[in-house]
């Protein structure tokens, strides 16, 4: 690891989100709600203080702040620990339906390099946590779409990408056009345009991430 | 679709040969002697002053043209309609020109080809090339014309467009659109304006290129019947507000249709297209509507998409509440329970179909109820509604031009039935029809003889007293048209059996035909023969009188039914639109409104006719029979009847012309009538005779999808914001 | 396991060969004429001798002689592949299409039609445009007559009924009436 | 609404059967064939029906056009039965096209008039 | 010859700590923005985000953004405002305050992240006209 930081001129992306992750695991001896803690408010303020000029108040990191009693905090941490691995992790399917595919492609390629997000392409639904619903979705294709869908394990969420996933686009007025692949699956992430950069795409991977961050598993599981 | 142009050549043979044949019927009566013509080498044989056009059409021959119409004068403008006639050096305008002996006739000659070319490029030179954005587009003369005889390419220069003429469009109120650039000067909407509608407003000015159609100052065109220009227009000149940039022609699916709206049942076509009723257009039916349409029935559809009762309603803690239809429907089976005979009701509205008429009657039948009542009541005296020659339009609409002096009481056609007061127009202008009224003094668009507003006019014209019986004696068709308002008078049943005698009197003087029948009834509710033909005899006062337990409003909107009269009656609403009757209810139970089911209808001549279903109730409504099937079986009274089929078979089984759809159903027993009309006790009051619709303003919204109408709403104060202004 | 199956398989293939060259050899290609040399070039010679015995031959040669009787009215509708629901139920309207209101052209309408009765349509939540279960609403066929469409609808088992034609009887028309002193037909705006 | 019955006869040339007879030994046959194929059928798809319920289906879609009378009809349905034969032999169709026999998908619709009022439009 | 060994690298990577404050707050950086370069900082917009460009790095990858302190974890690349935008995807080379071509109107409103997953998130709402506008019973 320290070689590839060595030799290459600035440390190199697709290493870093592991460094990162080293560094927030060897930050937690072990107890859960310690690495919850040192992930949220207390560790980042106490990393600000030392980092450079101008600071300011931060924003924590962990979306659930307001616990009231310590079980309350707990299941926040845990909740904070589930999110961060999932958005770390989230491996989704291509379903390459246009020309957004080939946009869909690009950011596996090293100029957006996915990877560095542990976003990974796989081809198998059943190993996947997003569905990236790429081009044109036709009503011949709706019923294998809602099929693969139903395939994915949970938790699942669905990235529509493209006017056409989003809404029908051009081919609203189609007759053979479903107008907008949320009359099938529960959309999480809409990307527009026609199509949407890889860049844009990038950009909705990482609101999905945001998305994931706030998600209450565990919370919702206690309050029940 | 492969074999239609098969179907088209064999078809317009066939046509062809089928007019021949009925011509010659018709020379032989008339001992008339035929002129022989070729169009295209085929021979024709034509009465003489027959038009190069008409003679052409009967070999099934169809020339171009834009001017002229069928229904309409020739006016011979447009000059689309060129021919070569042998051995004449010009081209000869096919629509003005009469026939001559032994003319050959060629519609697809090079000349006819060239001159029908120049005119079309003269005609494009000064319109617009805006087909995209045009309303007509799809369904335009021109644009069909031009495609089919047009040249293939310009010689029009000016691309800065410096010549090109361009007319200000005018405001002739909330129906018509115009673009007047388009406008290539048929004078269509001209001639329909001044001898259809009757009325003078629009009219040409200026001359050469500067000629402009238009209503000459800024005004409305105040018309019951101005939607038919639209129509009429072969471009995109005049075209229909309320439907401008909805839809294009071949997007749209058309299902064909009856109009509910008045009692003439006009034939329509109802274009639809996603569930949703995009604009109604007249169909052409020779012996109703012709091919005109009131306004009332064309523009007020998107009365349907208002104001719509499409979930069941029951009042819970004093307010409506929607609930499904189970619950609603048990309710109402809860309401019905245990009811004491004759503790139920039923009253009919405007727009019911003959069918839920048939299904409601059963239901009250058997619930014990016997008190069946339309808005519109009927005298009980005399024949009352036993004899349908008592109620009925008994000469037919089309026999109306055919008379020769006619009598109105107490009607208003013009808005009562402006198709019957199109056919009075044209008897009056082709027919030279002597047109006498007894009532208000209205503008009917043609010269009338006004008797007086007393009743007793009627008892003058049989005795001879009055001067205008000396015309009506000498009438050889004479034709009494009594309007079904008077009735609802006190003296009601005198009224009618005075009209009796005098239509007796009348009939036994003259020499008309076996076939001629004097006494007509006009109505103006299109549910009203079928509701009487089933049997519903009753009126509201007797409703009131009884004081039902139970009482079903069958799409009642009647502003006399009060809840204020009904204290401790469950009211049933029937219907497809909240309205006066739903208002007062205690249960809505939501039906379909005439564009969504297939039912019975039977116009004011006693012609049974179905409309079609074009689109689906929206919500949870049903079809109103079915509603009230669907009653009875949770009432424990199940009604014998589960699909239309059946409901049709009870039809017949009560009045079999409710099934013969199409045709007239023709009433006899006139003598009996006026037998038992003689026994009618009571004199004819001195009220003034009145009519409910004496000015345009009250032409536009008499029910409830005309009142839901926004289109509607707009052209009465268009209306009246014309008659407050000084033009 | 598997072989058996296969076996059967083969099995059963050899089973229905032979019942099916029967089937059609005694069924024949009997309804061309000059079908008698080509169909024994089609079938193997072995089989067609071995399978088709000679009254088979006989009775071919019978059949294209003689004619069957069947009674008038055919019954299509029950072999066409149609649903039974929509033979048994529907209602089909013969009629005349009416000129369309907002043209004047004629030449498209001197024919006969037949349409169905109206079934339910609902939007499509998938695609926002109307649905329909019913195959029969966009069928619209065209006849020359309306006896040609009575038979089409025998023949399907559809029930009918027929809407009166319009019966167009025009008057003379005459361009001189516009301009006449003594009749109301006396055009005065232009 | 009234559909007049024509009752006449008339000659046409035949498609198989020349007589009535004919047609009902044909008709025979196909059954026969259809029946003793079923196991064969049974063993190539993977069906989860029993013998009795397929021989039931088969008798039933044969009963369901037992009051055809018209020969051509007939010959005509014994033209697509011995087709269909021959499509279920060679497995060329699926085994799912195979299970529509018993429609074990298809929602049954309603048929008697409440529940039809209740469910929708339907006619 | 220190090229030839390697040397230069291990040059470069002290720099960049050193550059970044540090082997601690390098780390500390790394850990924030999984990235660690050395670079001169162009600017700083009003939101705190700070711009840097290094040339000697390849095309694409010479200018990049280190988001506000303020944020910490949650920057994404809407936080980039309008005017930087253009220099970032190299629209242009001239950064906002040296560009004098710039339009500086009053009404330019103020630029906003997204906002997608908060309150103020933009929700779309349909802007078709309901087919049947259904009756109201009066109450």
């Amino acid at each position: 690891m320290l070689r590839s930081i060595v030799f290459s001129p600035s440390v190199t992306q697709g290493l870093t989100s592991l460094i990162r992750n080293n560094i927030a695991l060897s930050g937690c001896p072990g107890s859960l709600v310690f690495l919850a803690k040192h992930m949220a408010t207390d560790a980042v303020s106490k990393q600000s203080g030392a980092s450079l000029p101008g600071k300011t108040e931060k924003q924590p990191y962990s979306p659930f702040q307001d616990t009231s009693n310590f079980a309350e905090y707990a299941v926040a941490r845990l909740d904070d620990l589930i999110n961060w691995g999932r958005k770390g992790s989230m491996w989704p399917l291509t379903f390459g339906l246009a020309c957004c595919a080939v946009e869909m492609m690009h950011i596996a390629a090293p100029r957006y390099d996915m990877d560095r997000y542990g976003v990974v392409f796989r081809a198998s639904p059943r190993q996947v946590d997003i569905i990236i619903v790429a081009g044109t979705l036709t009503n011949k294709m709706a019923p294998a779409l809602r099929r693969i869908y139903d395939e994915m394990p949970e938790p699942r969420w669905v990235i529509s990408m493209g006017s056409c996933a989003n809404g029908g686009g051009y081919y609203h007025y189609s007759y053979s056009v479903v107008r907008g692949c949320d009359r099938i699956l529960p959309v999480d992430i809409y990307v527009p345009g026609c199509p949407p950069t890889a860049e844009a795409l990038m950009f909705g991977v990482l609101q999905l991430q945001k998305k994931v961050k706030y998600m209450k598993t565990v919370q919702t599981w206690y309050r029940k | 679709m492969l074999r239609l142009p098969v179907i088209k050549l064999t078809a317009g043979l066939q046509n062809g040969r089928i007019s021949v044949a009925r011509l010659h019927t018709t020379s032989s009566k008339l001992q008339q002697e035929l002129v022989e013509v070729f169009i295209d080498d085929k021979p024709v044989q034509v009465p003489p002053g027959t038009t190069v056009l008409q003679a052409a059409a009967k070999v099934g021959v169809e020339i171009p043209r834009f001017c002229y119409h069928e229904r309409l004068a020739v006016a011979g403008n447009c000059r689309m309609c060129l021919v070569e006639i042998e051995k004449q050096i010009k081209p000869v305008a096919a629509c003005a020109m009469p026939v001559m002996k032994g003319w050959r006739v060629k519609t697809n000659s090079d000349l006819t080809r060239k001159a029908r070319e120049g005119v079309m490029e003269f005609l494009l030179v000064n319109h617009p090339l805006d087909c995209p954005i045009c309303d007509q587009g799809g369904e335009c003369d021109l644009q069909d014309q031009s495609m089919a005889f047009g040249s293939d390419r310009s010689r029009f220069v000016d691309i800065n467009y410096t010549g090109k003429r361009a007319v200000e469009d005018k405001d002739i109120g909330p129906l018509i659109k115009t673009i007047m650039t388009r406008c290539i000067h048929c004078t269509r909407c001209i001639r329909f304006a001044s001898e259809v509608a009757g009325i003078d407003d629009l009219g040409t000015t200026g001359r050469g290129n500067d000629m402009q159609v238009g209503t000459y100052v800024e005004k409305m065109f105040l018309s019951e019947l101005s939607g038919n220009i639209i129509d009429l227009c072969p471009v995109g000149a005049l075209t229909s507000k309320p439907y401008a940039f909805v839809a294009r022609p071949w997007e749209t699916r058309r299902t064909d249709s009856i109009d509910v709206l008045d009692a003439v049942g006009s034939n329509i076509v109802i274009s639809h297209r996603t569930n949703e009723v995009l604009r109604i257009l007249p169909r052409v039916n020779e012996e109703i509507n012709e091919e005109w349409l009131s306004d009332k029935a064309r523009f007020s559809c998107d009365g349907l998409k208002r104001q719509r009762l499409i979930t069941p309603m029951i009042k819970i803690n004093g307010n409506l509440e929607a609930v499904e239809w189970e619950d609603a429907l048990v309710a109402t089976a809860r309401a019905i329970q245990n009811i004491a005979p004759n503790k139920c009701a039923g009253i009919a509205g405007k727009l019911v179909d003959a069918e839920a008429l048939v299904a409601l009657k059963d239901l009250v039948n058997r619930l014990g109820g016997e008190i069946l009542a339309t808005e519109q009541s009927f005298p009980k005296e005399g024949a009352g509604i036993d004899l349908r020659s008592n109620y009925l339009l008994n000469n037919t609409i089309a026999a109306v031009e055919e008379a020769d002096v006619v009598l109105l009481i107490g009607t208003n056609p013009r808005y009562e039935a402006p198709l019957v007061n199109t056919r009075l127009r044209k008897g009056y202008i082709h027919g030279e029809q002597t047109i006498g009224l007894i009532g208000p003094n209205v503008d009917l668009t043609y010269d009338y003889e006004h008797l007086g507003q007393s009743a007793d006019i009627v008892t003058q014209l049989r005795n001879g007293t009055h001067p205008f019986s000396n015309t009506l004696k000498s009438a050889k068709k004479p034709l009494i048209i009594l309007g079904v308002d008077q009735l609802m008078r006190k003296d009601g049943a005198k009224i009618l059996s005075e009209t009796q005698l005098l239509a007796q009197t009348l009939g036994e003087n003259t020499k008309a035909p076996e076939e001629w029948k004097v006494l007509n009834i006009l109505h103006t509710r299109a549910s009203q023969v079928a509701a009487l033909d089933v049997g519903y005899s009753s009126t509201i006062e007797e409703v009131k009188e009884q004081q039902p337990k139970v009482l079903f409003l069958l799409g009642a909107d009647d502003a006399n039914i009060k809840r204020e009269d009904f204290p401790n009656t469950c009211i049933i609403y029937i219907g497809s639109h909240g309205d006066e009757g739903a208002s007062i209810a205690d249960v809505i139970l939501p039906g379909a409104a005439y564009t969504e089911k297939v039912a019975t209808y039977v116009n004011t001549e006693g012609r049974s006719q179905q409309t079609c279903a074009a689109i689906t109730p929206p919500g949870m409504a049903r079809p109103d029979w079915k509603i009230i099937r669907a009653l009875s079986e949770i009432c424990g009274v199940r009604l014998p009847y589960d699909n239309l089929a059946e409901v049709r078979s009870r039809l017949e089984e009560i009045a079999p012309h409710l099934v013969r759809y199409g045709a007239v159903e023709s009433a006899n027993y006139f003598a009996q009538a006026l037998e038992l009309s003689k026994q009618v006790p009571g004199s004819l009051s001195s009220d003034p005779l009145e009519v409910k619709q004496e000015t345009l303003d009250q032409f536009f919204m008499t029910d409830a999808i005309s009142r839901a109408s926004q289109t509607m709403a707009k052209c009465v104060q268009a209306v009246i914001k014309q008659r407050e202004s000084n033009l | 396991m598997a072989l058996r199956v296969s076996s059967l398989f083969n099995q059963s293939n050899n089973f229905t060969r032979f019942r099916l060259t029967r089937f059609f050899a005694d069924s024949g290609k009997n309804i061309k004429d000059s079908d008698q040399v080509s169909t024994d070039a089609v079938l193997p010679k072995k089989l067609t001798v071995a399978l088709v015995p000679e009254e088979v031959h006989i009775a071919q040669k019978t059949r294209q002689e003689t004619l069957a009787v069947v009674r008038e009215n055919e019954d299509v509708g029950t072999c066409s592949g149609v649903p039974e629901e929509h033979i048994k139920t529907r209602t089909v309207r013969i009629y005349c299409p009416a000129k369309n209101a907002m043209q004047s052209g004629t030449n498209n309408i001197n024919y006969w039609q037949i349409d169905f009765d109206t079934r339910e349509r609902w939007e499509n939540p998938l695609i926002g445009w109307t649905s329909t279960g019913d195959p029969l609403s966009n069928l619209q066929v065209g006849f020359v007559s309306k006896e040609e469409a009575i038979a089409h609808c025998n023949k399907m088992g559809w029930k009918y009924y027929i809407q009166k034609p319009n019966v167009n009887n025009p008057k003379p028309r005459s361009y001189g009436i516009n301009f006449s002193w003594n009749k109301r037909t006396r055009v005065s705006t232009k | 609404m009234a559909t007049p019955v024509t009752s006449g006869l008339k000659q046409v040339k035949p498609i198989l059967s020349l007589t009535h007879v004919e047609a009902r030994r044909k008709v025979i046959t196909l059954y026969k064939t259809w029946y003793r194929q079923i196991p064969f059928i049974k063993a190539n798809y993977i069906l989860p029906v029993t013998k009795e319920e397929c021989q039931q289906k088969l008798r039933e879609e044969f009963y369901r056009h037992a009051n055809v009378r018209d020969l051509r009809v007939i010959d005509m349905l014994l033209v697509k039965g011995q087709m269909e034969l021959q499509e279920v032999c060679a497995q060329w169709k699926p085994a799912a096209t195979l299970l529509r026999y018993w429609k074990q998908t298809e929602e049954p619709k309603p048929k008697d008039f409440m529940s039809k009022f209740l469910s929708g439009h339907r006619e | 010859m220190a090229k030839y060994l390697g040397i230069d690298r291990i040059c470069n990577f002290w720099r960049t700590i050193k550059a970044s404050g540090g082997i601690l707050n390098s780390l500390r950086l790394t850990f924030r923005v999984d990235e660690l370069r050395d670079g001169t900082l162009v600017g700083v917009d009003k939101y705190g985000n700070k711009y840097y460009e290094n040339n000697e790095y390849i095309f694409s990858r010479n200018r990049w953004v280190i988001y506000s302190e303020k944020v910490n974890l949650d920057y994404d690349g809407s936080q980039v405002p309008a005017e930087w935008y253009g220099w970032l995807h190299y629209k242009t080379d001239l950064i906002p305050t040296k560009d004098p071509s710039r339009p500086k109107h009053k009404w330019i409103a103020d630029h906003k992240p997204n906002l997608s997953g908060t309150n103020e998130a933009y929700i779309p709402y349909t802007t078709t006209k309901p087919k049947i506008i259904p009756w109201k019973p009066p109450q």
